[in-house]
């Protein structure tokens, strides 16, 4: 792998080393700390149409080499995200990719059409890890129709903006997951989200978190997604974004050998944020 | 913006000296371009090399001099105690200095701090830069420990006008809790009017709040949460604010560590 | 949870701390460092008809926090087992559950016929993350209506003898499966198997394992194993068996806190040989 | 058996000697009950406290003492490393002695050992005890390694007959590798009849089998790989032998670590 322009889709990406969705929030907090500019994209945390407070009660919680969230994709809304936040990033130097919340059918075809006016957003990441509010609450991306859906909206409306298909693990099959995505239109998949954990805090003797379920990123879930990663790059043609517990420059190496065209780093910012740059460095020609 | 400022450094140990029976007082080299800390503003330090524990651990501002930056670290759990065992010229990497707001105090108003366990922290940083900086009024610090071991006001008897020390066990000063001692102070009028400045655990600022110690301006406290980017983007460590409508969420990290007390939805924090 | 007999099925146990399948082997290499006699039960290494052979190339990588087996279901057989092991292991005073195979459908009605004649089989584990070597491959235990047939047959043909189905995780919805489990007649939930992962070998740019895939274990994968036991205790009246990362006392109690009647220690008897009875005394009225 | 005698113990570190640039010999206060462990037997280690490395590391016996078990370890790797970094007094938790079958030689006879790199200890092991115990004929170690800073046969000199060394840069001793001297040696006819031991990566003792040393009665070697349980239980650490029908595996930990060369499907070792 190396520090060169590549496409995928329409977009050109100057290397293959984005920010996750999520642990950087839109990206400017962490100016100071990440050289924006030196990466190959931004990948900011997931927007919904309305403003979205996040879940109460705690978290964070540590585990094992891990860590688990249960931030409920607390965002600022469309409005306000277009309006000042990707203006900043922007004027930060970085290269956004716009993470979509996956939300009931009406937002989300609103979310899209005010999307798809942003002269600016050149690339969006849906997350399809969102729960399927309208039924059940499974996340939309576990079943296929939806899935079809979903992209297949995206593609329609966005026009010649570069859609990514952020995939959740926490099924049985995702490779034939990852093919019905390449066949609604997507022009990569981003493999993986978080999986499915909880804690029980022992003072209590009940969950840690209010929601009881949460995602679990780090370290911990790195063989996962190296293997979910390898078992795509296997069946599409379209490139992959491997994310999922890269903490080191060799952890990086792992993922393009398994078939990544382009990593994503997380929850490792938080205690190495040089990381990224160290791997864009170690990717020099 | 003081957050244009933050950056990740790594600093020396200097001195590591044990001041209580479970803490550590640490000194590390201050780097070249760290400056301007405020009170209530924080490191967020990397304790191991590999993933054990995985997080930075967030640790408040003492002190800031011209080439040292002074932390207290009490031991309660495995990433303090890996920080406690840290030797003199150990390398330590530390991101700051963070958070978004801080104590502030307008020139000449009396202070009166109150401080539980390590909440104490901020309060001396905003007690020694005042002194320097604002020439303010009085300056109180009520401290509340369980018991005498763990008084670490020794630390700063001197950085305030008058130092007043509760113990629950009663084996040193006032016999009660630091609210309890606050309530009495404020009653025997021994306490000048002021803004109030506090940090501790959330019982205490409550209680301290449900006090309504009227006499104050304002009321403001430094809170803790776990931490995971400490810049605000993450979202991990929220504080409810009271709101009309819906709830309001802010960052500890990015918004905080300084809030008034009183706009904080305590009936939603710290459960 | 209390050290005291309590019953699964018709079988008494006396504390809740058993080991779990594969890593004590057949429990007797382990004499000399575990107090067999002290456990609650010892699950046996899955047993096949056949003696199998398992698989070649490396099959033991370490992760952070985690540990990565491709042993292959490596065993000596029904017939060897029976005659060799199990009297051993009975002699050293365990309690022994065992574990077979959910292999193909013929050879696994063979094993059952088999199963039921040892007079000193009390309890067994049924694992369920066997590949469905009839059919894609995917675990037996991922289809309900295979699910139910392997459950089935067991309670039908062992009579009398406990039958424990142990899950794979690898799925989109457990907690539907336990009550499949449930219905088919299982008298306990055993959650969870490994999770589907894999590692590169940096050297030579290939996968590690000769089968490319294999199963993350360790304190790695506790918030997922956690996670899982809660939502199948939310829905099913039988007791559940935690298994999954378990390295202390207190990771114990957590498992017992998100509702599991008992608890398997796996992976950490490698390191720690010493806490599973370590979690007995823990237990002690 | 002594399967039955392996047992998990905490020792202390009595002594930590850096014996090359990457190599430490640790001295390990020997536990009362830990007896009889024989050459090619093996401890496993916890490293860390926490998680980081997770599993134990395995180390062959170099000697035992009355009160000492000592030990070689060579840094490769995080696990080693902290191992190396361990002082005087601290405390090391072992499990041993481990392994199900060693080295053995008929009273008597001739030993020529033949060890790359760490695979030294468990053949010094061997020729300390069999001296003490079983008055073999001549023993000869042969010792191969990249240059002269890594020869640790000076460590056992006196152990041995005669010790021939080998450096693949030519700095000390035989000019290339350990197998090329064995030839060399063996046309020369300096090395005298009897049993053959060996211990080190896997292309050494393949070129020498391949090496066809028929003069000698038989060839056994002492086998590593990657372990988790120590013990023959999970099947994590096998070696394909030569079998007619199918594959047949045997646990290096439980069945080893020692092997008849010759019964070592090498096709499918080592790859
Ligand atoms: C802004 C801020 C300033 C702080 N200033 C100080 C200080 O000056 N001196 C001091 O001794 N402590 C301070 N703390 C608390 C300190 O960060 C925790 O004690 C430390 O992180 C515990 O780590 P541990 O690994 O030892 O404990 P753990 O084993 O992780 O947990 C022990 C306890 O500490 C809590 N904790 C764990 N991680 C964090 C975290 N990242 N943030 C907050 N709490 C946590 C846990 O909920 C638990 O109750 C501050 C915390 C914050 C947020
Ligand atoms: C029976 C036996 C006896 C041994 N005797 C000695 C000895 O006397 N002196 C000595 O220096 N070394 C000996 N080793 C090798 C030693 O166990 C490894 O060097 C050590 O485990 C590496 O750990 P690490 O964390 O430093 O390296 P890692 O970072 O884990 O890996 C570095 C290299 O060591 C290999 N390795 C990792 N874990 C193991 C393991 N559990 N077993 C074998 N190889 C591993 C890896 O494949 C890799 O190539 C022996 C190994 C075995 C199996
Ligand atoms: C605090 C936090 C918030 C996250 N928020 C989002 C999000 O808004 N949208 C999204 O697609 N993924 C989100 N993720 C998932 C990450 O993008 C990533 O897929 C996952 O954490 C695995 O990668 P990592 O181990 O490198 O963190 C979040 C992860 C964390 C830890
Ligand atoms: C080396 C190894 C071998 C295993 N073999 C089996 C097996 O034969 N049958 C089975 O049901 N589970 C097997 N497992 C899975 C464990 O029983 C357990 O479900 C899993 O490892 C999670 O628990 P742990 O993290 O405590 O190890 C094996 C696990 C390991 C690490
Ligand atoms: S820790 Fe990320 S927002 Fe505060
Ligand atoms: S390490 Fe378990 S069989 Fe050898």
């Amino acid at each position: 792998m190396r520090n060169k322009n590549f496409y995928i889709g329409n977009t050109i990406f100057k290397n293959p080393v984005f920010l996750a969705s999520g642990p950087a929030g839109y990206g400017i907090e962490y100016r100071g700390l990440i050289n924006l500019e030196k990466l190959g994209a931004v990948v900011t945390k997931t927007i919904s149409l309305m403003p979205k407070e996040g879940n109460p009660g705690t978290r964070l919680q540590e585990t094992e080499a891990g860590l688990l969230n249960s931030v409920g994709l607390e965002n600022v809304g469309a409005r306000c995200f277009f309006e000042d936040k990707l203006p900043e990033l922007l004027n930060a130097g970085a290269k956004p990719v716009v993470s979509l919340a996956c939300e009931g059918k009406e937002e989300y075809l609103s979310l899209l059409e005010i999307t798809s006016k942003q002269k600016k957003v050149e690339a969006v990441e849906l997350n399809l890890s969102c729960p399927n509010v309208e039924e059940g609450g499974m996340a939309v991306g576990t079943d296929p129709k939806l899935l079809r859906w979903y992209i297949t909206k995206a593609k329609l409306i966005l026009g010649n903006i570069t859609v990514l298909a952020k995939l959740t693990p926490n099924v049985e099959n995702i490779s034939s997951l990852a093919v019905v995505s390449e066949r609604a239109g997507a022009d990569g998949i981003t493999a993986i989200n978080t999986l499915l954990g909880m804690d029980i805090n022992l003072e209590s003797g009940g969950p840690v978190f209010d929601r009881v379920v949460a995602g679990l990123s780090g370290p911990a879930i790195m063989p996962v997604a190296l293997r979910v990663v390898w078992e795509i790059a296997q069946v599409v043609r379209i490139p992959v974004i491997g994310v999922g517990g890269i903490s080191s420059v060799e952890d990086s190496a792992k993922f393009f050998a398994a078939g990544a065209a382009a990593v994503q780093i997380g929850t490792a910012i938080f205690y190495d944020p040089g990381l990224p740059e160290r791997i864009v460095d170690s990717l020099e020609v | 913006m003081t957050d244009l400022m933050k950056g990740s450094y790594e600093t020396e140990l200097v001195l590591s000296e044990k001041v209580s029976p479970s803490s550590f007082l640490l000194t590390l080299s201050k780097p070249d371009r760290f400056i301007d800390a405020m009170p209530g503003q924080f490191v967020s330090i990397k304790i191991g090399s590999g993933t054990s524990p995985l997080l930075r651990r967030p640790y408040s501002i003492m002190d800031i001099t011209k080439n040292s930056i002074v932390l207290l670290v009490r031991v309660v759990g495995k990433g303090s105690a890996l920080l406690a065992s840290r030797r003199k010229g150990d390398l330590i990497e530390i991101i700051g200095p963070l958070g978004g707001s801080h104590f502030e105090l307008k020139n000449g108003l009396n202070a009166v701090f109150v401080a539980g366990g390590t909440g104490l922290v901020p309060l001396v940083f905003a007690a020694r830069k005042w002194t320097k900086e604002k020439k303010p009024g009085e300056t109180h610090l009520l401290y509340g420990a369980a018991g005498s071991d763990e008084i670490l006001a020794d630390l700063c008897m001197g950085d305030f006008t008058e130092v007043h020390i509760a113990t629950i066990d009663g084996s040193r000063g006032f016999n009660g809790n630091v609210v309890e001692m606050f309530q009495d102070l404020s009653e025997r009028g021994v306490l000048p009017e002021g803004e109030l400045f506090s940090c501790g655990p959330v019982g205490m600022v409550k209680a301290l709040l449900d006090s309504n110690p009227a006499s104050f301006a304002d009321h403001h406290t430094s809170l803790e949460a776990v931490m995971a980017c400490g810049v605000g983007a993450c979202r991990g460590c929220v504080v409810p604010l009271k709101s009309k409508n819906g709830i309001k969420y802010r960052s500890i990290c990015g918004d905080g560590t300084v809030f008034r007390a009183k706009d904080i939805d305590w009936k939603r924090w710290g459960k």
